[in-house]
């Protein structure tokens, strides 16, 4: 029973959990508008499937998927299209996205949801695209739609579903909510994953710091043989896939594989029951648990919220900023980024929305490194971060991927420790999206070329045939009978 | 035993480049990057070693005999000249990449002076022709030694914040110096 | 004196019969594979954009050292690089001059099918009488459609940045 | 909302900083400090202050110069490696020791290179070895310990004599510290373990009342700093353990093979600097390798290094010149010695596929 593997590294930040952890997971008023963009997953853009002014109902589909890796939206509430067009992303760059906004008519009328069978008689293939169609993405923060996960179990031999409850990030709390109070849900969600992969069995990990969350846990998945709720030491990053999985079963994934290839696959305990409230009851994914926290925060709390909630809402109904605060989050204070706006929209990947004060943000007066090798040892992926940092800082980036970008996970822990302040996370943000932009480069060149040869292959050819058709002609003007001759032949 | 002693002392007391200050050019041409300056140290030591036993034969085999020695230094900077032409045909052919990494630095081998410089010491010492080729072999591995320890340190530097006035020559040339300085405390060793 | 001449001339008859017969022996045969090598890594859009006639031209002016590693747009810095890296000289990525990508003003565009026709990579598209439009992934920013369009609807603009082309900055501190 | 305070995560922080870790090493050092400058008087003091200030001096100078801000001052570096090279100055120095030392190490041994954090060397170090090649004899002249306030230490105007003036120590105000005793007796032709029965006697050597330099003699005192530095993991334990060890377990294996010629570890570890260069000077992270199996390299080369220096070299003491060396190779350890990262081999291998599969883990 008792196989945790140590992991390495990883820093035990203050929780900051006490407060919003405590109260029920409240719900909010209908907002006047929801702002939808069209992108709130990994992969393609969804397009839209309505027009300016047309009337939709609550849970109706309105944009689609255009291919396996995206995900549809659906409508959070019943209202009117009032616009297709750039909406605000919630995203650090500010930058604007294709979105569609709706107006809510207030009424926040049901479309008739098809009650499906009972589930387990189904086949896993047609419950992991009935996912899809939900337009379910993993809810961790990571964004990657749910059912190209599931589908795996079609490809690879999974052994082990692992749920994730250990939400190692400070301040989030929505996780463990949903662990006390839908606990059942949760373990039919993971009971139904276990029948779509053919799982041999699944474990519930959740962090030793949730008491609570470990006993409702417990106590739902008593009935459940196959289904056991694994206690695992409160550190961070625990809520990364890789270190789950190595202190669960106790072996790593190894580097530029996934987790299908040591048998084991990864859900948050948000996904499973957003996944068990599409399979059950055919609702589409179109609220979430968002955890709004903060020393600014007047009460701090858990929201269900629909999705296209302006961030505004959410925090005037945890009674808005008892003072100004110097950082707005989305996300955890890890791996959580700038707030562009209060107007940015909560998607489907927002866990949390913090309020921080200045004592509760790092100095951002960096000096040099100097080599104490205190991230080398807070690294849970075993790698020299200051070296790594040290060569993007000269666009070395080759030298970069050498002592272990490559592997990075930007979890954030050798910045968490760092002495001298230094952003090692944005230096590798930064090496990270030039690498990005080089291989998008030589992609487009690549693409160029091929369009480059295709077309002087298609003049060639333009000319060959002119020539043969200027030839024909002139074969025609001097021998009129044998080539009539010949065209009846052909004919 | 006494070989080993001999030869630690030709690598680390007697270091070619930091005690004797021979060998400089290249010493600071190539250690810029490590890999050429591993390439670089593998060239002079076989340049080296053959040069140590060659130098010793044509001294006592031709030199010494004729009674040309006025000519010595003429006819080992041919034999040596000869022999780093040979060296660079077969890195060409063997790795171009190593060729193409060394450059220019390869031909310089032959006016490399610690090539020129340790036959000669050598024959002022009055090796024998064991000696001479460890005194060449062990010159050549302290010259590597450094090379690569040189390497080392000034690829941490290019990443160092050096102020715009020393960056650069200035400051491998400082560090060179305190490098001399540490090995000093090799001193009176063998 | 004899005696030194004839010992000098006769090491150095066998030193230089030994390379000669070595020469013979690792000789290298491949003239210039740089050329080649550095021509593969080329869009071959034949753009023009270095200043010189194709992308073959500009792959020998590289190798002679006549034109800059930064000199090709469509290929970005990680071209520029990759060529930095070949010929062994130091990039100065701030010479990079972004790249620019066609827009047509399709208030103007009168679908005459001159500008797509023009277009050395069919980045362009649409139909006679048709508005045409320009596919950012394919456009090199050459130039060619500007000068083919009888409307001067054609603009080169940088690309504005969208969420899959927005980088994360580098950090301003020490 | 574009007054954002912090522009990019994390936005937590751990509050270490670079002035708390100096701090600590400076409390750490404080207890030896005061000892030795209770034993050795007010000479001492005067050299340790001025030391220290030149070392202020410099940096803010140089950072002047180089248009860094001068707050870099306060991060407590420079006073560190200025309390660091006054610890291992003899104590009685003339002043211009202190002074040329502290700034020869600040301005070339660390700014030169870009100040804190760009050195390759440890400035401390590189400045006692340039002091002892430049001026052997000062460098080498030890008073005997005159505790503060006892009949022969030199009174405060007095010890001014000997700072500025250079006034010669009187006949039995100098002593020979015990390595250079040993090297000197050996060459004379005694065996090594007359020699030490004659004037080393291990309690007084671990206590500290015996010459040597300011701040090096009492290894009981040194240790009490260094386990509390461990304790806060200010320092790493590796490189402390591996070249202490190395040198202890190198003396006794010569000790058993020849008594007469080499003493034993205890006497190694008990005299000279080598706990002084063990715990606060090879431990200098800017000038030490980053990975565990770097780090216990450093430290078994240190410890080699310092042996054979010591034994067979023309230097009694051999800690600054064995941390120099190491140092200069650290770039190269750092290089080759990296630790495993997940999901690959030590090598950098991605971990084989097929061979986790199978290994197949059923029922916890």
């Amino acid at each position: 029973m008792f196989n945790l593997a140590r992991i390495r590294g990883g820093i035990h930040p203050a929780g900051h959990k006490d407060r919003s952890a405590a109260l029920p997971i409240g719900t909010l008023a209908l907002p006047p508008r929801l702002y939808l963009p069209l992108r709130q997953h990994a992969g393609a853009e969804a397009m839209p499937l309505v027009k300016v002014g047309d009337r939709v109902l609550k849970g109706q589909l309105i944009a689609s998927s255009p291919s396996e890796m995206s995900a549809p939206i659906h409508a959070p509430s019943s209202g009117t299209v009032v616009e297709i067009g750039p909406v605000l992303a919630p995203h650090p760059s500010g930058l604007m996205v294709n979105g569609i906004v709706l107006e809510c008519d207030g009424e926040d009328r049901w479309i008739e949801l098809e009650a499906p069978a009972n589930p387990f008689d189904e086949s896993p293939l047609l419950l992991a695209e009935r996912v899809a169609q939900a337009g379910i993405v993993g809810m961790g923060g990571a964004i990657f739609p749910a059912a190209v996960k599931l589908k795996q179990g079609t490809r690879h031999e999974i052994k082990t579903v692992l749920v994730n409850g250990s939400e190692c990030e400070p301040y989030l709390t929505c996780d463990d909510r949903i662990m006390r109070e839908r606990a059942e849900a949760i373990v039919d969600g993971a009971r139904l994953i276990q029948h779509i992969l053919r799982a041999y069995r699944v474990v519930i990990g959740i962090e030793d710091n949730k008491p609570e969350a470990l006993a409702a846990m417990r106590a739902a998945s008593e009935p459940y043989g196959a289904i056991e709720v694994e206690a695992v030491p409160a550190l961070y990053p625990m809520g990364s896939a890789k270190q789950l999985i190595q202190a669960v079963t106790g072996r790593e994934v190894p580097a530029e594989a996934r987790s299908t290839s040591v048998g084991a696959l990864v859900h948050n305990v948000g996904t499973v029951y957003a996944i068990q409230q599409a399979l059950r009851y055919g609702r589409p994914l179109i609220s979430r648990v968002v955890s709004v926290a903060g020393s600014c925060v007047g009460n701090p709390r858990n929201l269900e919220v629909l999705i296209g909630t302006p961030a505004q809402a959410l925090f005037d109904a945890c009674g808005g900023f008892s003072q100004e605060p110097a950082g707005l989050l989305l996300g955890g204070p890890m791996m959580g980024v700038n707030l562009p706006s209060l107007q940015a929209p909560v998607i489907k990947g927002a866990t949390g929305l913090l309020a921080l004060a200045r004592h509760e943000l790092r100095d951002d007066q960096a000096s040099p490194c100097i080599r104490c090798a205190s991230c080398v040892d807070a690294c849970p992926m075993g790698l020299l971060p200051l070296e790594m940092a040290a060569r993007a800082r000269v666009d070395d980036l080759d030298g970069a991927n050498d002592y272990g970008l490559r592997d990075c996970i930007l979890c954030g822990c050798c910045s968490y420790v760092c002495p001298s302040h230094i952003p090692l996370v944005q230096y590798f943000q930064y090496a990270m999206g030039q690498q990005d932009e080089r291989r998008q480069g030589a992609r487009k060149t690549d693409y160029i070329k091929q369009l480059t040869e295709a077309r002087a292959e298609r003049l060639a050819q333009e000319e060959v045939a002119k020539a043969a058709a200027k030839a024909a002609k002139a074969a025609a003007k001097a021998r009129p009978t044998t080539a009539a001759a010949a065209s009846e032949v052909e004919s | 035993m006494e070989y080993l002693l001999f030869l630690i002392g030709t690598v680390l007391v007697n270091n070619v480049v930091l005690v004797r200050f021979l060998g400089l050019c290249p010493f600071m041409g190539v250690s810029s990057k490590l890999d050429p300056s591993i390439g670089m140290g593998v060239a002079t030591t076989l340049v080296m070693t053959l040069g140590g036993i060659s130098s010793w034969l044509l001294e006592h085999y031709v030199l010494l005999p004729l009674n040309i020695g006025f000519l010595r230094i003429l006819a080992y900077i041919v034999v040596i000249a000869a022999m780093v032409q040979f060296i660079e045909m077969v890195i060409r052919k063997v790795s171009p990449p190593l060729y193409r990494a060394l450059g220019i630095y390869l031909p310089l081998i032959t006016t490399n002076c610690a090539v020129l410089g340790v036959p000669l010491i050598s024959v002022r010492e009055g090796h024998s022709l064991v000696q001479a080729g460890l005194f060449g072999f062990g010159s050549a591995l302290g010259f590597t030694l450094i090379m690569v320890i040189f390497a080392g340190l000034r690829e941490r530097l290019a990443l160092a914040n050096v102020p715009a006035a020393f960056s650069g020559p200035p400051i491998a040339f400082v560090t060179a110096g305190l490098l001399a300085l540490a090995f000093m405390g090799f001193g009176g060793l063998i | 004196m004899l005696m030194a001449t004839l010992a000098l001339a006769t090491l150095g008859l066998i030193l230089g019969g030994g390379l000669g017969v070595a020469a013979r022996k690792f000789a290298v045969t491949d003239e210039n594979p740089l050329i080649k090598e550095i021509e593969a890594l080329m869009p071959g859009s034949q753009c023009g954009q270095c200043g010189f006639p194709g992308c073959s031209a500009a792959a020998s002016a590289l190798v002679e050292g006549s034109a800059e590693v930064t000199c090709c747009p469509p290929g970005g810095v990680g071209l520029a690089e990759k060529l930095a890296a070949l010929l062994g000289v130091t990039l100065d990525a701030g010479q990079m001059s972004a790249p620019l990508l066609a827009r047509i003003d399709a208030a103007q565009c009168t679908g005459c099918t001159r500008c797509y026709r023009a277009c050395p990579t069919d980045a362009i598209v649409g139909a006679n009488g048709q508005i045409h439009s320009v596919l950012a992934n394919a456009c090199t920013g050459c130039g060619k459609c500007l000068a083919a369009c009888p409307e001067d609807c054609i603009a080169m603009a940088v690309q504005q940045p969208t969420l899959d082309t927005w980088r994360w900055a580098k950090p301003q501190a020490a | 909302m574009s007054t954002m305070s912090v522009a990019f995560g994390p936005f937590a922080h751990d509050r270490s900083s670079v002035n708390r870790i100096m701090l600590h090493i400076c409390l750490a050092l404080a207890p030896a400090t005061l000892f030795g400058l209770y034993l050795f008087g007010w000479p001492a003091i005067n050299l340790w202050l001025l030391t220290c200030a030149t070392a202020l001096v410099t940096e803010a100078l140089c950072l002047h110069w180089l248009g860094q801000p001068l707050k870099r001052l306060l991060d407590g570096s420079a006073l560190l490696t200025g309390w660091l090279l006054a610890l291992s100055l003899p104590p009685w120095a003339p002043w211009w020791i202190g002074v040329g030392g502290a700034a020869f190490a600040i301005g070339i041994g660390k700014q030169l290179y870009g100040g804190i954090g760009q050195n390759i060397f440890n400035p401390a170090m590189l400045a006692r070895v340039a002091l002892l090649i430049a001026f052997p004899l000062q460098m080498t002249t030890w008073a005997v310990p005159h505790a503060l306030g006892s009949a022969a230490a030199p009174g405060f105007v007095e010890s001014l004599a000997i700072t500025f003036t250079g006034a010669p120590l009187a006949d039995g105000m100098s002593g020979a510290t015990a390595l250079g005793n040993l090297k000197t007796e050996l060459t004379l032709g005694h065996s090594a373990e007359e020699i030490l029965a004659g004037n080393f006697s291990l309690i007084p050597a671990l206590l500290g009342s015996t010459a040597g330099s300011l701040g090096e003699t009492s290894e009981l005192l040194l240790l009490l700093g260094g386990l509390w530095l461990l304790a806060r993991r200010i320092i790493h334990w590796e490189i402390p353990l591996s070249l202490l060890l190395s040198v202890a377990v190198m003396a006794s294996i010569a000790h058993q093979i020849n008594p007469d010629r080499y003493p034993g570890g205890l006497y190694h570890l008990a005299s000279g600097g080598l706990l002084l260069g063990a715990l606060f000077i090879a431990t200098d992270p800017v000038t030490s390798p980053v990975s565990r199996s770097g780090r216990l390299i450093f430290g078994i080369g240190c410890g080699v290094l310092v042996y054979v220096i010591r034994t067979w070299g023309s230097f009694p003491e051999a800690v600054a010149f064995a941390v120099l060396f190491m140092n200069a190779l650290s770039p190269l350890i750092d290089r080759y010695c990296r630790p495993r990262a997940y999901g690959r081999t030590s090598s950098g291998k991605p971990l084989a596929i097929g061979r986790q599969t199978s290994q197949v883990k059923r029922e916890g």
